[in-house]
């Protein structure tokens, strides 16, 4: 059956072009959910892709990298928690300060990185469950980067909605006044989920390094920061459905390239539109 | 153990926050200094470079020109938005369209004088830059769609638009199928100055300069703006129409952003080409943020951010430097003004406490 | 000393200032154990950032504060609710979309990672059977009551055995019902030991419920009486500093049948912006010369009645007509055409923008009409001028056009709203709780203003908590109660229980 | 004995020049559109640049990621510091090339791709459509499902050349094989690169080759187990067992005739467009699971197209449409070549 292993492959593809602004997207939840918007994930995602490359490049390790690449992004939010938690700047500034910051640093330190071939994830096929017919191939047999994000999923959703930090988090963001009066450290909870929001973005860039592919190019991460932190939105700031939103995406993307080589004559500079368009077509209809 | 306290100044502090901008891009240039000492090269020679090259001479001059004009039409375009907290980040994209409507004027009727063509540009770019703010501004003002995502999306699709338009209906029949459209005829052409490439792009800018300063300082509709932008309850019930204005504001920014683009492929390409911004509608935001929305200023920061692109370029030409460097100095530009910023807004005490 | 004969509370030479102002200069302020203390003053005074201060929440200049014998690190809300400092405040601190259980597990000690939310339920609602403050424990706060809501914010403090309780205005917001169950509660507390401290501008409350009476005035402390040393007059004569004119109106006098209804509104539904439904049905009619005071409880729809006579916000359903017309959703600015003033509740939010300057603001309206439009041009000189004799006519202080409306104060911004509103020559003038938060010379000036519009034939629709200070200038009044109005009534047909029970949803017999 | 050669050579040449040289020593700037570590064009460009400073000793300058915008400007100052040649390796910067090229008359300038001449502005380009035909027979006779992935970056003419030039190699072989190209409309982002690979290898595409800089593509094929044709520079040793053979170039040697040709004051604006006879173009070694057959086939093709003797683009061909484009023993010629924007029979995809 052909057309049923075209679409296997297809949902496969999907999942993995949605593993990075999954990954950006939840942490952006995060750090939303605490009261603050961070416009920077591209640029933390940047650093991170770099970080995570040079770290396994030079270790050998994927895994090293991966932790390398997130603590990158969670070091470039530090910025961002510094200037707009500690000295109250505008959020909106900080933010694209930190996305032209990010790929500006990015390509000065990755400058001899580029073109080297360096360790990556490898695809782990779950025993019995990747033998499943469409969901097996589709979630597992995936890489353990992909693996991590999906569970990051539910896991988000226990934090933010069933356990007790999760609770200041989002009293903090949606009344600071009043978590403060109750003695929660409005500016320890933004610190805290500002950074673990940046560590998920530094994850997700790594993710295209390591996982996605297996190198590194100056502005790799090509905008997909900016429509993870759109992403936010679509999702309504709840992990499942950011999930669905990222995938979503993902699939748009990779569903066009495949019209392209099925032999559609559309012209492709409409196609590679087509995610753009529909994120805000999403928008218009939420 | 002693810990900080922020107290907001009850004053502003002497010289104001144009001091503190001041200030805080030299803390900047000290700190890339300190990074080009860190990787290795020499800090004072590269900062001579950047001087030298961007004010040593006419020509060196007149490019920093040049490239402040685009910075300073979209610095003033977008702050026709940001005054009223709407943040438009689509300037790039609108820059595109306006490229694209200016070059349909000048295709499709390349027989035009001068002195009818010029205008015409202006229009069609004026109409190109309107149009495409006017999707976000519709929904912001009737569905409250999160225009920054609208316009930063729709950034994306200009680009493709126009990779679009010079790959397919407008290419060039003699470029060899390469995606540009024909050149434009010469009363398509943004008189220059002598024999630089400073063009007509740079007294539309200043004119737009004096224009915004009087639409916010005098006009009805710019008090209006900033009234919205101040407090949009409060204006709403004083009978001001919000949502129009919304849509107004985001088009006027559209409309001078589309300017951008006209004057750049009138001015400069003289045709319609991929890549005819490297992102000045993105550059254009901080340059508005640091001259707090003030058009005189923008022209101080647009010129200092012309001169900062131009003598970073330099710095790869003559040592080698890596072009992010550019990028880099401005990101640190920017985290130093927001600090500084804060040294504007708050004084800090600092409280001793017994445990 | 021993522990037990410290006092609850202790501020030794408090001083505190703002930009331009001191709040608070050197004050000294005791509360006992076991003691309900009040304190009285007029806006202004000192007493919320008092409390600001006491709580932790604001850093004083100068001055030392104990909780239960405990000396306060300076800046510290945690360490004052760690003392056992519980504060109630004006605004609630609570955060809408939360259930009350989520809400009142904040700040608490985190004991397991997990939300364990079913046994802190369990707690609440036995406190909440004990003190007679019931809520439902798993319901999200935006659904609750204000009353139910204040609960929320007690069962906090009492959940923690806060041993000193401070409660910001508590009653404001209340129907007299939930007002006693509110007392019967402090006075619980008061008995097993624990010290209550009350800010109110009710002096008859005051004189009723508390222990000790503290006056301010200016930023000090003017006295400390017992009670029963204190009567309604006293108080008054302590709290001001100055003299005012205590003007009586003749009010009733303006039953002006025979004129057509200025305002109508008939059968009118609004929802608010979550979407509850906060009018149904309701009838309305506002006639010239009048003024019409619509009494109740905050929270009962009157937000969304002021803002439904201004095309503030929509109508589900019915119509709204201003001098016949129908202006049923036509946005504000066909009612500001038509003749309709509003001084909205909010003077900062809805009524002010606080970073433009005075001029600037008592332009607001002026842009749209003709006075200073030269074109597209705004004309400034005409502004300046303009502004300048409002200052004057209306004693706004500082008397200086380039002064922003943020820096002005309560009074002052009150002011600048009416001269702004009464300069459009409105024939109705919708005032929401113009009198909140003034001091006694102002409001009475605010009064004689509203007051003088109706006399000159305007109408104004006078949205107000205090029902004896609206009976006040109200020709007549409605009641309003969940969504829909009682009356209307002629000023002196019901007696103040009437209008209390009117207020609490029960029925006249 | 090439190494001897050319040491030699240059020896002379600096003895024969050397007064002059010293007055007025040769400062050659480049001027790239990509990052040089984009692993594709700009790459090879910068191996010739740093091919030449080591081997001629002439000193070199150049500047990275230049967009259209910034073009004129960013030759002007290479002109002002008195660099010549100045190479120009992009089509975009034609204009801005020439526009620099007017102000400055004693200055040589090479625009690499383009087709405007000047009186000191040459033209340069390299005939990469030989190369691609190659390995357009390896893929064709490589293939099990007669479907090829094309993995391409913008439809300009000389992404579409390369893609019917590989298509004739492809057809020449094995007349059941299509093409299938993808385009991504970038040429770094390499996560697409790979993603289109991917969408390639679904329709069954068991061959995968590219034409975009990085090596997103390669992964995919690697991954997948299918063969890879790289391109622009070797790229087997990132994926030896997939990579068949690479398209290269080996800019190095115009760049040497042109800089002697500078340096000897010899130099005019011609327009060289060079392939396989001069050494510009070539492929890298087969790998070792490429069949003797094959590699005996293509070995030979290569020595006609060294020897001049082949032609590529020889009718008869039809268009994708099936129009004919050359006639049974019509050969295109150059201008044909450059403007060539329609696909040829055999590739699935659009041209646009």
């Amino acid at each position: 059956m052909p057309e049923l292993s075209f679409i296997t492959d297809l949902l496969a593809a999907s999942i993995q072009a949605g593993t990075p602004l999954l990954l950006a997207c939840l942490g952006e939840i995060i750090t939303e959910r605490s009261g603050n918007l961070n416009l920077g994930a591209e640029g933390m995602m940047l650093v991170g892709a770099m970080t995570g490359f040079a770290t396994a490049y030079f270790t050998g390790s994927p895994v090293l990298g991966a932790i390398a690449g997130s603590l990158a992004g969670c070091g470039m939010s530090l910025i961002h928690a510094f200037l707009t938690v500690s000295l109250q700047a505008s959020q909106v500034v900080s933010g694209l300060g930190l996305t032209i910051f990010g790929i500006g640093l990015s390509g000065f330190l990755g400058v001899n990185l580029v073109g080297l071939k360096g360790p990556g994830f490898a695809k782990i096929p779950i025993p019995f469950l990747s033998d499943i017919p469409i969901i097996g191939p589709v979630f597992f047999n995936q890489d353990a980067l992909v693996y991590v994000a999906l569970l990051l999923v539910p896991l988000t959703w226990y934090y933010l909605f069933r356990s007790r930090p999760g609770l200041s988090v989002r009293a903090v963001g949606e009344n600071p006044s009043a978590a403060d009066a109750w003695g929660e450290s409005v500016a320890k909870i933004r610190y805290i989920h500002v950074l673990m929001g940046g560590l998920l973005a530094g994850l997700a860039g790594a993710y295209l390094s390591l996982g996605y592919t297996h190198m590194w190019m100056e502005n790799m991460v090509a905008g997909r920061g900016w429509i993870a932190v759109a992403l936010v939105i679509f999702g309504f700031w709840h992990p499942f459905k950011a999930a669905a939103g990222a995938f979503l995406f993902g699939g748009v993307g990779v569903l066009q390239l495949r019209v392209q080589a099925a032999g559609a004559h559309i012209p492709s500079s409409l196609l590679v539109m087509l995610p753009y368009l529909l994120t805000v077509g999403v928008l218009i209809l939420i | 153990m002693i810990r900080p306290v922020l107290i907001p100044r009850e004053k502003p502090l002497p010289g104001g926050a144009f001091l503190v901008s001041i200030v805080s891009i030299l803390a900047a240039l000290l700190a890339t200094l300190l990074l080009l000492y860190v990787s290795g090269v020499p800090p004072f020679k590269a900062m001579n470079e950047i001087v030298m090259g961007t004010f040593g001479d006419w020509y060196s001059l007149s490019e920093v020109i040049v490239k402040t004009t685009p910075l300073l039409i979209c610095g003033l375009a977008v702050s026709l938005a940001f005054t009223m907290n709407i943040w438009n980040i689509g300037a790039e994209g609108q820059l595109y369209l306006g490229a694209i409507g200016a070059s349909w004027v000048a295709l499709a009727f390349p027989g035009l004088p001068a002195w009818v063509m010029i205008p015409a540009m202006m229009i069609g770019g004026m109409l190109g830059g309107l149009l495409w703010a006017l999707g976000p501004a519709l929904l912001k003002a009737k569905i409250q769609v999160n225009e920054i995502i609208t316009t930063l999306m729709l950034n994306y699709v200009a680009v493709h638009l126009v990779e679009f338009m010079v790959f397919g209906p407008w290419k060039d029949p003699t470029s060899f199928g390469f995606p540009m459209t024909p050149v434009f005829s010469p009363a398509a052409e943004l008189p220059a100055l002598g024999t630089t490439r400073v063009h007509l792009g740079l007294v539309i800018g200043l004119a737009l300069v004096v224009l915004v300063f009087f639409l916010f300082k005098k006009s009805r509709l710019g008090f209006t703006m900033r009234a919205i932008g101040a407090n949009r309850s409060a204006s709403r019930l004083s009978g001001m129409p919000v949502s129009k204005t919304i849509i107004i504001s985001l088009c006027l920014s559209g409309a001078v952003a589309g300017l951008a683009g006209m004057a750049e492929v009138a001015g400069i390409q003289h045709r319609l080409q991929p890549g005819i911004s490297p992102g000045y509608g993105y550059t254009a935001i901080i340059v508005a943020w640091l001259a707090r929305l003030n058009p005189w200023a923008m022209v101080v920061v647009s010129f200092l951010f012309g001169a900062l692109l131009v003598g970073g370029e330099l710095l790869q030409i003559t040592m080698k430097v890596s072009a992010h460097l550019a990028m880099l100095i401005q990101g640190l530009v920017l985290f130093f003004v927001l600090a500084g910023d804060f040294v504007g807004r708050f004084r800090v005490r600092w409280i001793k406490e017994e445990e | 000393m021993p522990a037990e004969k410290t006092p609850a509370i202790d501020m030794q030479g408090i001083v505190k200032r703002f930009p331009g102002v001191t709040a608070l200069a050197g004050l000294d302020f005791q509360v006992g154990r076991g003691e309900i203390h009040a304190l009285v003053g007029e806006n202004g005074a000192g007493k919320s950032t008092l409390m600001q201060v006491l709580s932790g929440r604001l850093v004083p200049e100068e001055g030392e504060v104990s909780i239960l014998g405990r000396r306060m690190p300076k800046g510290s809300p945690k360490a004052a609710i760690e003392a056992g400092l519980g504060m109630v405040y004006q605004h609630f601190k609570l955060a809408p979309s939360l259930t009350v259980v989520e809400n009142l597990l904040l700040g608490r000690q985190m004991n397991s990672f997990r939300l364990k939310l079913d046994d802190l339920a369990q707690k609440v609602e036995a406190l909440g059977k004990e003190y007679k403050l019931e809520v439902p424990p798993h319901t999200q706060v935006w659904k609750l009551s204000m009353g139910e809501r204040q609960r929320v914010e007690i069962l906090r403090l009492l959940l923690y055995d806060a041993r000193v309780l401070v409660f910001d205005e508590p009653t404001t917001i209340l129907t007299p019902q939930e007002t006693l169950d509110l007392v019967k509660a402090l006075r619980f507390m008061r008995d097993q030991g624990r010290s209550v401290v009350f800010i109110s501008h009710k002096l008859e409350e005051v004189l009723d419920l508390a222990d000790r009476i503290t006056i301010l005035r200016q930023g000090r402390a003017v006295t400390t009486l017992n009670r029963g040393e204190a009567d309604k007059e006293s108080l008054a004569g302590l709290m001001i500093a100055g003299e005012w004119e205590q003007v009586s109106y003749r009010a009733g006098q303006g039953q002006r049948d025979e004129h057509a209804p200025l305002l109508e509104l008939e059968d009118v539904s609004v929802r608010d912006d979550q979407g509850i439904l906060r009018l149904k049905d309701l009838d309305l009619s506002l006639r010239p010369g009048e003024i019409l005071g619509v009494a109740g409880v905050a929270g009962n729809g009157q937000r969304e009645l002021a803002d439904v006579c201004c095309g503030a916000r929509t109508a589900e359903k019915g119509s709204v007509k201003v001098k016949g017309r129908d202006l049923t959703n036509k946005g504000p600015f066909a009612y500001i055409k038509a003749g309709v003033g509003y001084v909205p509740e909010d003077r900062h939010t809805d009524g002010s923008i606080g970073i433009l300057n005075l001029m600037e603001n008592l332009m607001l309206k002026g842009v749209l009409d003709r006075r200073f439009k030269r074109g597209p041009w705004l004309d400034w000189p005409a502004g300046k001028k303009h502004t300048e004799s409002l200052i004057l006519e209306y004693d706004i202080r500082p008397p200086d056009p380039k002064a922003t409306a943020g820096s002005l104060s309560g009074g002052n911004l009150q002011k600048l709203l009416l001269a702004r509103e009464l300069d459009q020559k409105p024939k109705i003038l919708v005032a929401a709780y113009p009198l909140r938060g003034l001091d006694l010379a102002s409001a009475s000036f605010v009064e004689k203003v509203l007051r003088n519009h109706a006399d000159q034939g305007g109408a104004v629709l006078l949205i107000s908590e205090d029902a004896s200070q609206m009976l006040n200038i109200a020709d007549r009044f409605v009641v309003l109660f969940r969504g829909s109005t009682k009356g209307p009534f002629g000023n002196g047909e019901l007696n103040p229980t009437q209008i209390g029970l009117l207020m609490a949803g029960e029925e006249l017999k | 004995m090439a190494c001897l050669c050319l040491a030699l050579a240059l020896g002379l040449c600096v003895s024969a020049a050397g007064p002059a040289m010293a007055k007025d020593k040769v400062k050659a700037a480049w001027v790239y559109v990509g990052p040089i570590g984009d692993h594709g064009w700009t790459y090879a460009h910068n191996q010739g640049r740093l091919a030449v400073e080591k081997e001629l000793g002439v000193e070199t300058a150049f500047m990275e990621s230049v967009s259209e915008a910034d073009a004129e400007r960013v030759i002007m100052n290479f002109a002002r510091r008195g660099y010549s040649p100045i190479f120009t390796t992009s089509f975009g910067f034609m204009d801005p090339t020439l526009a620099v090229a007017k102000r400055f008359p004693n200055l040589a300038f090479m625009h690499c791709s383009g087709f405007k001449r000047a009186k000191n502005v040459g033209t340069y380009f390299g005939r990469m459509y030989q190369a691609r035909y190659l390995t357009g027979l390896i893929a064709g006779m490589m293939t099990k499902t007669n479907k090829i992935g094309y993995v391409n970056a913008f439809p300009i003419p000389e992404c579409i050349r390369l893609a019917n030039a590989f298509t004739i190699g492809v057809r020449e072989v094995n007349p059941k094989a299509k093409v299938h190209v993808v385009w991504t409309n970038s040429w770094i982002d390499t996560a697409k690169g790979k993603d289109a690979a991917k969408a390639l290898l679904s329709v069954d595409c068991d061959v995968i080759t590219q034409g975009i800089d990085p090596p997103g593509p390669q992964e995919a094929a690697a991954e997948a187990g299918k063969w890879f044709i790289g391109w622009d520079s070797d790229m087997a040793p990132m994926a030896p067992k997939v990579t068949l053979t690479s398209t290269l170039w080996n800019w190095k040697v115009l760049y040497t005739k042109l800089l002697k040709q500078v340096m000897d004051g010899t130099w005019k604006p011609e327009d060289y467009w060079w392939g396989m006879e001069k050494g510009l173009i070539d492929i890298a070694p087969l790998g070792s699971m490429v069949p003797e057959d094959v590699k005996k086939l293509v070995m030979a093709r290569r020595q006609e197209l060294k020897e001049g003797k082949f032609t590529v683009f020889k009718g008869p061909i039809k268009a994708q449409d099936g129009s004919v484009l050359l006639k049974k023993g019509q050969t295109a010629d150059d201008k044909t070549l450059l403007s060539m924007t329609t696909f040829i029979e055999g590739i699935v995809g659009s041209a646009k």
